[in-house]
């Protein structure tokens, strides 16, 4: 299990939000720095114990202090209008002398930014006086520079994802937190669960499911490389980091070859026994990488014990990897009843996908007979499966593509309409559920309709048009 | 827990959801010695007893097949009894998203419903969260009372899910025998307006809450928001689900040569016609001419039997027969298509923020 | 040019709209019943002199009258609030009693159709009452069949297309009104133009040319069969046939064998010239088939020499071929400078056409050599690029793949939201703009980049995965 | 009439379209002796007079090109200087299929701004329709009139747009010399209620009229409905444009076997160097040895050069290069891209119809 409080405390992983809508990653060491260039700074110990999500103002040099919510209700209001009338019919022209009398007013009056804003943005925001608009929208981006503000966010699917989308999106496959929240719900992960991950959105997926179950999960998770690159979750705190998620039991990892080939990944990996005399004579820098190699070799072939095992709750793709190639490996491994689920930034990658998935069937009980001999405790049921399990073949049924996304509104009184632009990109989940299927029953008449087995789909590519 | 663990195989009780076909799914109580009958046949439960979950069931008489699904919050949603408007998977996860809904949360929802939400709530939050469900209505709330006694849901049976029978606009949140502090509240309820000054007792005095307000209309959404700023509620934010679904379909790939094909294919019929009828004109001329009858009969029905030309127009025939999508003899692409029937709407979401630094406002004006 | 009335006239074209929102095509014929089935029937005669897109009440059987707007108002907020209360949040538990008790009311009362509506649902109408919502959910089911009324709309791109998509979607390509429009804007449809058509849509698109330009402008059409499939221009009004169209020289038709063996569709058309002589001695039948002939022949040798001349203001292409195999036949006549227009009911179709789009390119000046002879008064400018004809070639800029549609909403106090569910399917538009390109200059340095010719796209159909 | 009718062949004192890139247009008043300017270089506009339209025109230094286009009102839409919002291509043609703009319509418009949906109603109403413009503001106006002077517009100069600066929410449309009667109306405004009372006037007597109210915000949709309903109008109903833009690229087609054999390569590679590492050891120790040194040093860095591996991974090196999309080295596949930034919303469109029989009630009440 990993912990979470509302509370931060010393080494918490913070998300600073500023006004300018920036998000930054800090994990707060004791009695550090951190600045905000032009927002300010202030030192870390000053948020210990406080809550998260709060607003803080910096109100002297380093010195902060937490906004009450009154004060961030107004603020919100203010950047919501701002912003709208940014969006908003409000190409307008400003004559040079209105701006003028509007640096000259908040250049002598000396007023705090948030106050100025307030102060010119409440005053008659009707739909027929655009040229204040225009003026606000100018105080407004004075404004940024003025407001000494930030929040303080925990890390979640949102805050991180959000991070992450502004910061690399190509690194995590453009992933949305919409996609990862309904690819969790669809692929019903529960606490308890035990799931076949292939993630190459640095983690950031697999961060979200061990967040939604409190790590209290089993997660293999596949990989391309010798190491797996999972540099997002360090993102949710030093608990999530790969190292702690193997310590504490809650990941394994695999790679691809290692996948393919696990006799030969052993052998690689194999270290031959010292007697206790030999360990006794070793160097403490030697005997500490023969123990290294020792545990290294050990947690291999558990881990591959444990893939072999298969009857995984549920598969989720998220790969640069053409989807067809993956699941061709892994689905056998995936329960029956179970949901598998697949992410593309692309619709027609996972068009390609379901039509592949929908001719795609394994014999069943093959990968079980691997491993005869562990499993004779079983029930008599899954052993008279095994005696016919030519009559068996798995399959994919429920095949869907699906695209999900949020589309936001002001919502401000008199003003009410969703924002002029948003963030175009968006990725498409590809679902299905694994069943069993008797080879015997489906050529039966009343059967519904199935499109032929291998039927052609002969592709235009280097035909004459 | 909600439904059960991960399990293999069917037992007698359980609750299974079966696959029927296509977007379509049908809970079932597996009892030995019912039966489930459709179109197909019938379907004895005792064969359903003992198999894998996942597993193809065919009919008695193999006139068709089921599929034995273990329940999900999902699938349940597909399959449950309307009670009322139902919340929907997509709306659900995004919910989830926004209200920060994990392995651990303790949440308000009001009011119950058709329980789609309170499963999967139940489901998430897990053995260590907390769900507090109220219901208003009076058979409805009987009816989600025993449904989840059925599944394994209430705190009272090892579960996680507490139901009330409650007017929550009107008589709030409270429950007798405990404080209710909760991380989430989700109030699908016809005025939320009414309810959210009672959430004030409820929010978390160490931690933010979080509130998701679902309603279908512009002016709830307006008075919810009013009403969460009036309560001290920050970071308001408005949003729609947009969803879609698609599934992969082929289309023909025709090329205008292939009409071109065809169109001489028409002119060598037709010509081949045309010179057998100018031959047939001769002899009719000629039959006429020695009968001294000068009716011309072109135009009018001829019985003398016209045979078909030498090459009939193989392309043309096939146009006539309906070809099945993904036929052989022809070239396919693949492209995607969507539902024809879309959900345009189901309803706006409302979110907000409380804090604890909103309680010391109040402290401090109570003061 | 097409006339065009806001009166409804003998013959006249008209949309009839039920209560149902089911609709309904007639021509209006004089002296002639209409039956609507239960809502009534009506005179043709009493239609004539009144305006389009009123409403009409059957007050007695066979009289029908002007519903003023007030009454319409009414009938249409009841029609509304009705379907709101069907699609949103209404599912309840109805109790028996209370169905028996409305019923009961309603013919007890002898109250017309319109009125019980309105007396039932103008009760209590808050979202607390959902059991009224039933209740009117149900009236309104009943109401549907004692509402004796039906709009009489005016045939334009908006009523045709919703007519055409309830009855045969499939056979109008699918093709919404909303897409109609965007091409017609995009492809720039102006009084005088000059269009070259591909429409596999029963010719829906090409009446809603029409209708836009009212008939000011000339079209070629080139069809896939023998002759042209233009079913739904009846749906304008008998000015609208394809025969009234070629006639007023607006429509000039041409198959693809045709367009591709101009020479042999001529020869296979020509007719021996016959001599005054001989034309005198034929009987009038056989002269009239002769004079027939010989008119086709001139219309064919007309229209090929118009196609051939090309530079076409805009090419609109509607087909259920595989749209390059016909832009390749076709772009070389479309204009310099002029939009080209795709329309397919699937995105994949168009991203194909895009990639493919991107590479071609045509030498430019070949076209107008093959009938140098004709172009001899054409201006110096022109003859210069003829001279160095190799060193240009035409291309298409500005490719873009557009969706487009409408997303409605109801509109009435307190009770604003989109409409629950709509209709999911659309189509996609390709657009693009023809240029001219210089061979000689396209390797220059610093020319923005572009993708190299002929770059391999392999398609993963068949290889192993 | 607006820009001019079709033509092939650029002139001196025409307005081209210039397209300079992706996604950027400029206009351009071609007057000989005048150059343009920009990234890649210099433009004589006496270089461009006498070309075809559509045609590339080459920097004088060959460092770049640009497209002369013949203005279109959406190329124009693409290319205006922003006096307001303006309204988009896509909205524009919802507007006209909902207010049956076609040939020969009499349209009113107000406000004008930056004249993007007058252009568009000038080109389709065509010389036997008529266009009504109002523009409150005094530049805004004043720059519209020259603009619309300059396309050919005005109905002084054979075209058919009036343009006429005016309040007409405080003073109406009527015009001195006429009786306005028109087929559909676009208002573009702040408070497009204070303007409906005004429109009763210049309805259509013997047939519909149609309006469009079009507003950023839902709260001045639910006032102008109020106010069309109050004035008579019928069949209201609300709608949003909802619009994407897609662009056809190409992505990469990676296997698990491709994978897989970087892996075994990295294997190999290590495998030789642990043998050489190994082998340098051995020669290194009995180096030590001899010298009687047991310093160890496979830690620290090594002085003795290591010989790359006979087979260089060569994937492992076009990883590092930036692939070119569609690089005919690589195996891609055919995928669609929606623009990074999607305009969400535009405006709500508010449709109304305004019917003969209504002012038979006028009458009737005025009787």
């Amino acid at each position: 299990m990993l912990e979470t409080s509302p509370i931060i405390q010393e080494n918490s992983p913070v998300f600073i939000k500023l006004p300018s809508e920036n998000i930054r990653f800090v994990t707060l060491k004791p009695n550090n720095t951190i600045s905000l260039g032009k927002f300010g700074s202030f030192c870390t110990d000053d948020l210990f114990g406080k809550t998260y999500d709060e607003t803080f103002e910096i109100y002297e040099p380093k010195k902060i202090r937490v906004l009450k919510t009154r004060e961030v209700q107004i603020l919100e209001e203010e950047k919501k209008t701002n912003k709208e009338l940014m969006d908003c019919r409000s190409n307008q022209l400003m004559s040079q002398d209105e701006i003028d009398e509007l640096r000259k007013q908040m250049k002598e009056g000396g007023l705090r930014g948030e106050e100025a804003i307030r102060q010119l943005t409440s005053k008659s925001l009707t739909f027929e006086q655009k040229t204040q608009y225009a003026q606000a929208k100018y105080v407004n981006r004075k404004g940024e520079k003025y407001l000494q503000q930030f929040r303080a966010l925990r890390p979640c699917l949102e805050t991180v994802t959000e991070y992450m989308l502004a910061h690399d999106q190509y690194k995590i496959m453009e992933l949305t937190a919409d996609c990862s929240t309904y690819m969790l719900t669809l692929g019903n992960a529960q606490p308890g669960g035990r799931y076949l991950v292939v993630d190459e959105t640095g983690c950031l997926f697999l961060g979200s499911l061990l967040e939604r179950l409190g790590g209290d999960c089993k997660v293999t998770l596949v990989h391309p490389n010798e190491q797996p690159n999972s540099s997002c979750l360090e993102l949710w705190g030093k608990e999530y980091t790969e190292e702690s998620l193997v310590e504490k039991g809650i990941l394994r990892t695999l790679n691809w070859l290692q996948v393919i080939g696990p006799e030969e990944a052993l052998k690689d990996m194999h270290v031959d026994d010292c007697t206790e005399e030999e360990l006794n004579e070793m160097k403490l820098r030697h005997r500490k990488r023969y123990e290294g190699r020792k545990a290294s070799y050990a947690r291999l072939q558990s881990n591959l014990e444990d893939f072999e095992r298969g009857n995984f709750d549920a598969l989720f793709v998220l790969s640069n990897h053409t989807p067809m190639s993956v699941l061709n490996l892994l689905l056998p491994k995936v329960g029956s009843s179970r949901p598998v689920l697949v992410y593309s930034p692309y619709q027609q990658v996972l068009v390609d996908t379901h039509h592949e998935l929908f001719k795609w069937s394994n014999p069943f009980g093959v990968t079980e007979t691997n491993n005869e001999n562990k499993t004779e405790e079983e029930s008599p049921e899954k052993q008279e499966l095994q005696e016919t399990q030519n009559a068996w073949v798995e399959k994919l049924i429920m095949l869907d593509i699906h695209e999900i996304r949020t589309r936001p509104y002001q919502i401000l009184p008199e003003r009410t309409h969703p924002f002029m632009s948003i963030r175009g990109d968006m990725g498409y989940i590809l679902s299905g559920i694994k069943v069993l299927s008797s080879v015997g029953t489906m050529a039966a008449g009343r059967f519904p309709k199935r499109q032929k087995q291998g039927a052609g789909s002969k592709k235009k590519g280097n035909t004459r048009v | 827990m909600v439904f059960s663990k991960y399990k293999e195989f069917v037992e007698d009780g359980d609750l299974v959801v079966a696959w029927i076909g296509r977007n379509k799914l049908l809970p079932l109580k597996i009892e030995d010695g019912q039966t489930f009958h459709n179109q197909y046949g019938a379907f004895p439960h005792s064969e359903m007893i003992g198999k894998r979950y996942g597993q193809q069931i065919s009919s008695s008489a193999k006139q068709g097949f089921i599929y034995l699904l273990q329940p999900t919050p999902e699938l349940w949603t597909l399959a449950l009894p309307h009670r009322t408007q139902i919340v929907y998977t997509p709306d659900i996860s995004i919910i989830f998203e926004k209200l920060r809904i994990v392995h651990g949360t303790r949440v308000i929802e009001a009011g119950t419903g058709s329980a789609s939400m309170s499963h999967a709530l139940s489901r998430t939050v897990g053995p260590s969260g907390k769900l507090y469900s109220y219901e208003y209505h009076a058979s409805r709330y009987e009816t989600a009372l025993q449904e989840f006694r059925d599944h394994n849901m209430l705190d009272e049976v090892n579960g996680n899910t507490r139901l009330t029978h409650r007017d929550v606009c009107k008589d709030g949140f409270e429950i007798a025998e405990s404080s209710l502090e909760v991380d989430a509240i989700f109030l699908d309820l016809p005025a939320p307006w009414e309810a959210i000054p009672h959430l004030i007792k409820h929010v978390n005095r160490n931690g933010s809450t979080r509130i998701c307000c679902f309603s279908p209309c512009m002016e709830q959404i307006q008075r919810s928001a009013t009403a969460l700023q009036a309560s001290g509620w920050c970071d308001i934010e408005m949003l729609e689900v947009s969803y879609k679904q698609w599934a992969a379909r082929k289309t023909r790939v025709i090329r205008v040569d292939d009409s071109i094909e065809r169109l001489k294919e028409v002119k060598r019929h037709r010509t081949e016609g045309f010179e057998r009828r100018k031959e047939r004109q001769r002899l009719e001329k000629e039959l006429a001419e020695s009968a001294e009858n000068g009716e011309e009969t072109t135009d009018s029905p001829i019985s003398v039997p016209s045979e078909p030309p030498s090459k009939a127009p193989a392309t043309t025939e096939r146009n006539h027969k309906r070809i099945r999508e993904g036929d052989e003899d022809y070239e396919w692409t693949d492209v995607a298509r969507i539902d024809s029937n879309l959900k345009n709407h189901t309803s706006y979401l409302l979110f907000a923020v409380h804090l604890p630094s909103q309680l010391d406002n109040e402290s401090e004006s109570t003061e």
